[in-house]
C-alpha cells in the first residue's frame, strides 16, 4: 500500500503540468501581442531577434492622429449594440413558441438553427451585399446592424430556447390559473427567469459581431462605415507595409467596449454560467 | 363555494387513454382525495378541473354552470402545485399578490390583502425574501397563501407535501385540514400517499389505470375495499393477499387453513387479511397459517414480522417485544372478524 | 367569460406569425444563395432586376477547370480536423483538472477563458504570424492547424468542463473505492460520460475554425495552404471582378465536408443538445 | 472480515467542524447504522473510513492496522451510494465486472463472479442493460452487486434506500439485511431514517452537529434514550416531551399534571412521553394531561390524534375506532410505567 501524501503531491504535480502546458498554449497570442504594441515599429520588422526590447508610443500616437479612430469606435459600438437589440427582439417570442407550443417541424427548426451556424460565413455574404445594394443600405452601419442580427439570430434563439425548456412548466400553469395571459406570462414570468440566459447569448452575440470581418468588409466599403476590425485592414495594405504595432493597439482599443459591457453584467453572467449556461 | 360535477369525462393522447369515463360530484366545501399510483390519471384528471387540460369528451360542471370551454384563467379556481411554482424573480410578497394584479383587484386592497393570507400561513416574517432564500416548508406555505389569497372557489392541490421530509408533512398535513376548514373552500387534492388521504378526506377517489376503483369516506375505503386494488394500495404495509380455493366453508392454500368462510364464498378466490389483524399464534389458539420467518423489523412502537407461506410473504404487525432469527418457524392466528374475499378472476369483492 | 375554442385559434394565429417573421429573417441569406449560386454571371451584376431567372452551370464549370479547388477543399479539411485533434487533446486533461481539482486561481481561469473569445482576432493575429514566420510554418497547413486549435482551445475546454461539472462526485468516489486511479477514472468513467459534450465541444470548434477568415488570409500567403474560406477572396478581385455566383458554390461546396461530420455524429450530437447542452 | 476502529476521528473545513472525536469500535460481521439529521456529519465519518476524505486528526484502524494514511483504492472497502453512481456508458454487467478488473482479478474469474453476484440480488436477466434502462430498484440491486462482486472486507453504504418509494424501500431493506447476514461482511450504513436504522442495526450510532450522542442496540436507543436529542429523533411521531416542574413527587405544567415521580427527580426536568404511551383517559382512569384536539388522523389501523395542552402540542396513537372533531376538550392518559426525565438546562436524562 502506497503513503497517501507521496503519491497526493506527485498527482499535484502533474495536474500543474496539464495546466501549464495548456494555459501557455492559451496564453501565448497574448503575451506576444504585448510585447509587439508598444514596441518601436523598427524593432518589429527586424529579421535579427531582439532580446531587450525597448518601448515606443509611436503607434499610439499614429492611429489617433493619422485616422479617424473615434469614428470607427463608435461604429463598431453602434452596430454591434444594435445588433444585439435586434436579436434579442426577434429571438425572445420566437424560442417562446419554440420551446412551448407543439406544432409540425418543430424539431426540424432546431436542427436548421444549428446547420445555419455551419456554413461558410461567405455563403450568406453575397445575397446580403445584393440585398442592401437594393435597399440602399450599403456602406452604412444599419447594414451592418441587419447582418450581424442575422448571422446571430439562430444561435441567439438557441441560447435562449434551451434557458426556457429548464423553466418548470408548472411555473407557467400556476400564473395561467392565477388570471395571467400568454403576454404577461412572457412579460412577468419567463422573462425574468431566463434573464441570465438572455445576457450570455447577448454576449455570445457580441463576441460573433465583433469576430465579424468579412461581412462588414464587403459592406463597409467608405471609412463611413468602417467598423474597428475592418478599419485594421487599413494597416496591412498601402505604401507603409503592414503596420504590425498599430494592428495590436487598435484590436487592444477593440476590446475596452466590450469588457466595460461584460464587467457590468458580470454578476448575471457568472449566474448564467454557474447555471451551466455555456454548455455551448 | 362551489359543487364541481364531472360528468363522463375523458382524456385520450393519440391512442393512449389517461383517463376514461370519470363521473364525480364533488360537494360544496368537501376535500375530495384523488388517490392512486403514478400515471393513473389523476393529475389529468385535476388539471382537467383546473382547465390546464382540454378535455377529448364530457363535461364539467361548476355550480351547474358548464365550464368545459373556459380557459384557466377565467376559472375561479386556485391551484398549489408539487414544485410550489413560486415565481423566482419574486419576492414572496410579489408572489401572493400577484393573483390580485392579474384579477385587477383594486390596488388599494393588495397590501391588507396579501398580510391577511401571509398571517394565515404564518409567511407574515418572509415576505421580503425570495423563493430560493426560503425552506421547503416554507415555499408550501408561501404557495398556499398564493392560491388563499383570492378567496377562489375551488382549491386543486396537486401532491403539494410530496417534497417535504416525513415530519413535515406531518404537520403541513394537519395545517391544511384546518385551513381548509375555516375556509371553507371546495378542495381536490391530488397524492400517491395513501396515508395522505386517509386522513385529510372527506371522501377518497382511488384511480388506477385511468378509471375510478371506488369513491368513498377513508373508514369505507380501508375497511370495505371494492376491489383487490383497493384493498393492497391502502395500508402500510398493504393487505395481505392470499390466492386459494375455498371449498365447503373451508379456505386452503399452501400452508393456510381458514375454517368458517360464509356460504357465500365458493371456488377460486383471493383471502385478504390486514397485517394488524395478524398475529404470532400462542399456544391455545388456532394456527391458521404457517412458514419460516424472513424478516424481523423492530421499530421500537411494534414489530414488523414478515413470513413465508409457501409462494406467501405474509405481514404482520407483532407486538412491539416480539423477537425470533430469520428461518425459525413461526405460526399465525388471523382475526376471523376482519377477512375479506375478491374473486380470483377478476378482483371484485364477494360480500357476504 | 370569451370561449376557448375562439382565443386558441387566434393564439395559434400571433405563434405561427413570430416563427414566420423569425423564420423569414433566418432563411433570408439561403435564398437568396440559391438565386444566385445557379445563375449566368450577366444576370448577376445587371442592374435591373430580373423576374424569371434563367439557369446556368457556368459558376461550377469555372470553379473545377480554373482553380484547384480539391486542393484547398484537401487543406481546409486536414486543418480543421487537425485542429480539432489538437484542441481535444490539450482540452479533456485541462477540462479535468479544472473541474475537480481545487487550486487557487482556478476561477480566474474560467473568467479568462471567456475573455479570450472576447478578443477583437485581429489582437492574437499578429504575434502568432511572427511567431511562426520563426518556426518556418508560415504557409502551411500546420501553421493553419496550430492558430485553428488556439482560437478554440479555450472554448473546446470550456464546454467540456462545463460538461464534466455535472458528473456526479459521487461516480468517480465509486471508481475510486473500487480500484481506480485518476487516469483510469479520466479514460474509463469521465469521458465516456461526456461523450455528447466532447461532440458538441468539437463540433463548435469546427464552426468557428470554418468561419475563420482573418488569420487564414495571413498564414496561407500563396495556394500552397489555401482553404475554401479563402480561395473566395480570389473570386473578389481582379481584372474579372467579384464573381458572386463562382463565391456562392465554393460555399455551397465548403459546406459539404461539414454536412458529413455532422449526419455521421448526429446522434451523438442530438443527445448532447437535448442534455441541453448548446446553451452557448 | 474485519473490525474498524475510529480514534478520535476529526474533520473540520477551515473553522468549521464536521466532524469531532468519535471514538468507534466496529465489531466483525456486525451492522452499524450512523443515524442522524442531514449535515450530522454522518456521511463525512464514513467517507473517512472509505479513504474518500482526509482526516484532520485521529486515527482509523482495520483489523488493528493503521489505515490511515492509505488511498481509498488500497482499502479493501465497498461503497454503495446514495444517487447508485452507476457508470452510465457500461451495462450492469461491466459494472459489477469493473472492481475485479482494477483490482487485477484473473480474467478467466469474471464472468463466474459477476454471475454469482448478479445472482445474489436476482440481476441475472438484466446484465446486458445499461443502467438508463433499469428501474430504481433495480438499479440499487446493480449497485449492491458492484459492491458485493470481490467480496470486500468491509461494506459502506450511504443512504442506499433514500432514492427509492416507500414499499420498494422496505423490502430492499430485508434483502439488505439477508445479504449482510449470509456473506458476514462488516457493514457500516448511513441513513436518516430512523425506521431505517431500527429495522437493520445490529448497534446504532446517534449522531448531531458532528459529534456521537448515544451509541446502543435499537432497543437501548428506543426505550432507554441518553438525551433529549435522542428522544425526539427516534420514533414516529417522535417522543413527546414537556417542559416542567417536579416538587415533591409531582410533575406540573400548564394542563399537565403527573403524581409519583420518583425523588431522583426534582426541579426544572422535561417529561418524555411515547405516542404510543398515551391514551384518551376513559371515565375511570386517572387524568393526565387534558387539552383541545388539533388533529384526528385516521390511518385505518390507528388514528393519529394532537391535543393542544397548554403550550404543548401531544401526539397519540389513538386506537382505530377514536373520531372526535376538532376543537372539543379530550383528557389523556399516560402509561405511568413508561416516563422519561430529562435535565431541562442540558437535555441529559435523569435516571432513577
Amino acid at each position: 500500500m502506497a503513503g497517501k501524501s507521496g503519491r497526493r503531491s506527485e498527482n499535484r504535480f502533474i495536474r500543474y503540468l496539464i495546466l501549464f502546458t495548456w494555459a501557455l498554449f492559451c496564453l501565448m497570442p497574448i503575451l506576444w501581442f504585448l510585447s509587439i504594441g508598444l514596441r518601436p515599429r523598427i524593432e518589429i520588422i527586424t529579421p535579427q531577434p531582439i532580446y531587450w526590447p525597448s518601448f515606443s508610443l509611436d503607434a499610439w500616437k499614429m492611429i489617433w492622429q493619422d485616422w479617424p479612430m473615434a469614428k470607427y469606435l463608435f461604429n463598431s459600438v453602434a452596430a454591434i449594440f444594435g445588433s444585439v437589440l435586434i436579436d434579442l427582439v426577434l429571438a425572445i417570442p420566437a424560442a417562446y413558441a419554440l420551446s412551448r407550443f407543439t406544432f409540425r417541424g418543430r424539431d426540424d427548426i432546431a436542427f436548421y438553427i444549428l446547420s445555419t451556424r455551419m456554413m461558410a460565413p461567405a455563403i450568406v455574404a453575397i445575397p446580403i451585399f445584393f440585398l442592401f445594394r437594393n435597399l440602399g443600405l450599403l456602406d452604412t452601419i444599419y447594414a451592418l446592424m441587419l447582418v450581424y442580427a442575422a448571422i446571430n439570430l439562430s444561435i441567439v434563439t438557441w441560447i435562449i430556447r434551451s434557458y426556457m425548456l429548464d423553466i418548470p412548466k408548472e411555473l407557467e400553469d400556476a400564473a395561467r390559473t392565477d388570471g395571467a395571459g400568454d403576454l404577461r406570462i412572457l412579460w412577468e414570468i419567463i422573462i425574468p427567469a431566463v434573464l441570465p440566459g438572455i445576457i450570455t447569448a447577448a454576449v455570445i452575440a457580441m463576441i460573433f459581431a465583433i469576430n465579424e470581418f468579412l461581412f462588414t468588409l464587403l459592406i463597409a466599403s467608405t471609412p463611413n462605415a468602417y467598423t474597428m476590425s475592418v478599419a485594421l485592414a487599413n494597416f496591412t495594405g498601402g505604401s507603409d507595409g503592414v503596420i504590425y504595432n498599430a494592428i495590436a493597439l487598435v484590436s487592444f482599443i477593440a476590446m475596452v467596449p466590450v469588457f466595460i459591457v461584460v464587467l457590468a453584467i458580470q454578476k448575471h453572467l457568472s449566474r448564467g454560467l454557474t447555471m451551466g449556461a455555456v454548455k455551448g | 363555494m362551489a359543487r364541481i360535477e364531472l360528468i363522463d369525462v375523458q382524456k385520450r393522447w393519440g391512442h393512449s387513454v389517461g383517463v376514461r369515463d370519470i363521473n364525480l360530484d364533488i360537494g360544496d366545501q368537501e376535500l375530495l382525495v384523488l388517490l392512486g399510483p403514478s400515471g393513473c390519471g389523476k393529475t389529468t384528471t385535476m388539471r382537467m378541473i383546473a382547465g390546464l387540460e382540454e378535455l377529448s369528451a364530457g363535461e364539467i360542471l361548476m355550480d351547474g354552470q358548464p365550464v368545459t370551454d373556459v380557459d384557466a384563467r377565467d376559472r375561479d379556481v386556485a391551484m398549489v402545485f408539487q414544485g410550489y411554482a413560486l415565481y423566482p424573480n419574486m419576492t414572496v410578497y410579489e408572489n401572493i399578490r400577484f393573483p390580485l394584479r392579474m384579477r385587477n383587484v383594486p390596488k388599494s386592497e393588495h397590501r391588507h390583502r396579501v398580510r391577511e393570507a401571509a398571517a394565515m400561513v404564518e409567511m407574515e416574517p418572509y415576505l421580503d425574501r425570495k423563493p430560493a432564500a426560503l425552506s421547503g416548508g416554507q415555499r408550501q406555505r408561501a404557495a398556499l397563501a398564493r392560491a388563499v389569497v383570492r378567496s377562489p372557489q375551488v382549491f386543486l392541490m396537486d401532491e403539494p407535501l410530496s417534497n417535504l421530509d416525513a415530519k413535515l408533512r406531518q404537520s403541513m398535513r394537519i395545517q391544511i385540514k384546518q385551513l381548509q376548514r375555516k375556509l371553507k373552500i371546495t378542495t381536490v387534492y391530488v397524492t400517491h400517499d395513501q396515508i395522505e388521504a386517509m386522513t385529510l378526506a372527506d371522501r377518497i377517489v382511488v384511480m388506477h389505470e385511468g378509471s375510478c376503483q371506488q369513491v368513498g369516506t377513508p373508514d369505507e375505503i380501508y375497511s370495505d375495499p371494492a376491489n383487490t386494488f383497493v384493498a393492497s394500495f391502502i395500508g402500510s404495509p398493504p393487505m395481505n393477499l392470499i390466492p386459494g380455493v375455498v371449498d365447503g366453508g373451508v379456505f386452503e392454500c399452501q400452508n393456510v387453513r381458514v375454517t368458517g368462510i360464509p356460504d357465500s364464498v365458493t371456488g377460486s378466490v383471493t383471502l385478504g387479511i390486514r397485517p394488524e389483524d395478524c398475529s404470532v399464534a400462542g399456544n391455545n389458539s388456532t394456527q391458521h397459517a404457517q412458514g419460516t420467518v424472513y424478516g424481523v423489523e423492530p421499530t421500537g412502537d411494534l414489530t414488523y414480522l414478515s413470513v413465508q407461506a409457501g409462494d406467501n410473504t405474509l405481514d404482520i404487525k407483532a407486538n412491539r417485544d416480539y423477537r425470533s432469527e430469520l428461518g425459525e418457524i413461526e405460526a399465525i392466528e388471523f382475526d376471523t372478524q376482519r377477512l375479506y374475499f375478491f374473486d380470483s378472476a377478476n378482483g371484485m369483492r364477494i360480500r357476504a
